[in-house]
């Protein structure tokens, strides 16, 4: 059961993270990313904490801060090449990789969320990516055994919550924010603006308050 | 024992209630056809959210006759309401939901439960019945599984037996049985039992039931206001 | 590629429908179905279908009138008790039926829409349903391999529509349609409104007209 | 052969944009950084609709400088626009697209490719580069792929190669490649040239380019208009 939602302070929120949790950060390429939170959590120092992200920001910014501070133990995601820093620790032994095809992870994510343990996927078959994988042919085709992957906690951005954490997300910021919500079991949003219950369209809630525990407002 | 249907029927529900309606944390229920869709009724607690499998949280009272919408069922085709903040999704979301464990509760009616938990509520193979619907899928994905279920059939036979004769829905799945007459937790590999209505006795209960049972050291009398 | 979005008849839609052919056709208890298009398809009198579809409407009406016309070959689905003649007509071997959990079944249908061939659940394992089936140990649970539905014509029904074949629906009448339209060769989708492109909140589209062939406006 | 690189990289985008320009039928396209993006600029085909792998349908052209909508970006991190009837949606349905096969066509540069249609695009060992993107999805999953690649290396050397020495993103994926001088189509299992450039001969393909491949019986003159 989930508490009634809490809004709470970024500092406040962070606290429910442990070193070594596995903690699931919305956005892509700096966008749809809580960039209170993620600063919130870099103030924190809490370290030997695994990223699940589709990337790591840039140095520096962003979920580029969490690296520069050393507190990460491990990464999943999919796309480092724009933080530089992220290989050079890599390289180093200072960090492990989990490195997943966009829709692999964005599939794993889901699955996690969805109570899927593991599905198929024609995805990498037979690159390095697919070392060490199972692979099965279904018809003609050989396809990749993949996995969920869950999340201890998801900081997620959205665009607006009502009280009762009902999300609706803006434009490209949606991203992986929405799949994230259901794969992770602590689930601490950044919103832009909270309205009162029945504000927003039932037709057009992306992420149904089901999937929410905590809601910050951006700015305070 | 003498109760009607009827009265056996809304006892059950009024006692499943109970189960929610103190909650302070949100609980996100869903609620099978028949006695089940009666627990809403009576659970009068802001906190609880309940969720139809196609494709709605948040489902509100049964319509009245000048509230009905036709695009608007709980999944036993009744017309329903809606809360405020309810949202509406596709039926993969739905079981993504459920599959995905965050589905705090299903109550369910059953044919039959046993001793081990097991649960027998899709099909009698009379050959008159072919489907299956969510019962599956509720009762591996619900974090907690309530079987409303009247405690002996037409026939005064328990329906809370040593071991389902019907096909099963889910082995081990039972978290909790009322009935109008009881109240069972399946604990540590075996069911307790845990309260008795006021008009009957352990020994009545004992032979009521063909499922074997303990009873628990603080057997309680149950709530049947 | 899919044609330029097409607006015709329900007589000039169900001519895509050979056939043998594997027809979804949307809805959940009578609500969310396209009727006209059902209509249509039993006045044509096609036979030999495979109807995948959560229920079979009642006795004589939606769906029903496929089982009463003898249009029906196999069924592939969750729910049939609403309709007593597909258990009968099971029972003499008229028609073949593949049931499966209504979960599994959605599943199946956007595992389909989504390149997945296969996936694990936790849904009816031990059970009837699971006869036959394999089976694999995930952590501490057994789960049961299921596979893809796909489907060669889709019928749907959707609230609205834009021109280009962006599609909303209403209410519970949502349910199986949106992950059909991912599901099957060919959409074709009976709506109540067809409004000019832009008119529908980019945030709110359900259904991107990349899914959709064909649109029917219901009525006519 | 002496080219600009701006110029060979304009000249490999509308040389691509041909491939939709006419187009009758919508054509959903996924278009990957750099030259790729390019062609968006010379499609000017109201049923060509361009995917973007973050979760976007019906992606407009690049963004003026007073249209610029930090939130609107193309899976390049370039600030994008809207067209009419766009739609956004999350990553694991956009990847559904991908996957499930209803994207028509995908562009994508590459470091290299190969005689067997391999295409090495992903990563470049040196321990500089630990990315993947949405690649492996979308040549496994994108009905046409097509390649825009410069014929040759800074150093002059084939990037269509035999069998490629870079780490492979897809198998037997490329369907078209176009270079600045030539395009090649992967047929009955093997590369088939085309078309050439007007300032080159067949002899100049054939010293450039270190894949074996046939000349079609009826290779064409490029149009580089």
């Amino acid at each position: 059961m989930k508490k009634v939602i809490q809004i709470m302070s970024c500092e406040e929120a962070i606290k429910s993270i442990a070193p070594h949790s596995r903690v699931m950060v919305g956005g892509f390429g700096l966008r749809g990313y809580p960039e209170d939170l993620v600063d919130a959590l870099a103030a924190s120092g809490i370290g030997d904490l695994t990223i699940i992200s589709n990337d790591l920001g840039s140095p520096g910014i962003g979920l580029g801060k969490l690296l520069t501070n050393n507190q990460i133990k491990g990464l999943e995601g999919n796309y480092y090449n724009w933080n530089p820093e992220v290989a050079a620790a890599y390289n180093e032994g200072k960090i492990k990789v989990n490195l997943l095809p966009q829709g692999t992870f964005a599939e794993g994510i889901r699955a996690a969320g969805a109570g899927i343990p593991a599905f198929y996927t024609l995805a990498s078959v037979g690159t390095e990516l697919a070392k060490g994988k199972e692979t099965r042919t279904f018809g003609d085709k050989e396809y990749v055994l993949e996995y969920a992957l869950p999340g201890d906690v998801a900081l997620l951005k959205a665009e607006k919550a009502d009280e009762l954490g009902n999300l609706v997300y803006c434009k490209s910021a949606r991203n992986f924010n929405p799949i994230m919500a259901m794969a992770a079991k602590y689930v601490i949003v950044e919103v832009g603006e909270i309205v009162a219950a029945g504000e927003l369209d039932p037709e057009c809630i992306v992420t149904p308050h089901m999937f929410v525990d905590v809601l910050v407002l951006k700015g305070r | 024992m003498e109760m009607s249907e009827e009265i056996a029927k809304e006892r059950i529900a009024k006692r499943i209630a109970q189960e929610f309606r103190l909650t302070t944390n949100r609980l996100f229920l869903n609620l099978g056809v028949g006695i089940p869709t009666m627990v809403a009724d009576y659970v009068n607690n802001a906190n609880v959210f309940v969720q139809a499998e196609n494709g709605m949280l948040g489902v509100g009272p049964l319509a009245k006759s000048d509230e009905e919408d036709w695009q608007l069922i709980n999944a036993g085709r009744q017309m329903v309401t809606m809360t405020k903040g309810c949202s509406f999704f596709d039926s993969s979301v739905s079981f993504g939901m459920i599959r995905g464990g965050h589905v705090d509760a299903t109550v369910l009616g059953a044919f039959e439960v046993d001793e081990a938990g097991n649960i027998a509520n899709w099909i009698i193979p009379n050959g008159k019945q072919l489907g299956v619907g969510g019962a599956m899928d509720l009762v591996s994905g619900a974090n907690r599984v309530i079987v409303a279920i009247q405690h002996q059939d037409k026939k005064g036979k328990s329906k809370i037996k040593k071991s389902c004769a019907l096909p099963i829905t889910g082995f081990h799945e039972a978290d909790l049985i009322i009935t109008e007459y009881a109240v069972f937790a399946y604990e540590d590999g075996g069911l307790v039992l845990k309260e008795i209505a006021p008009e009957v006795t352990l020994e009545d209960i004992r032979m009521m039931t063909e499922a074997a049972y303990k009873v628990s050291a603080t057997v309680k009398t149950m709530n049947v206001a």
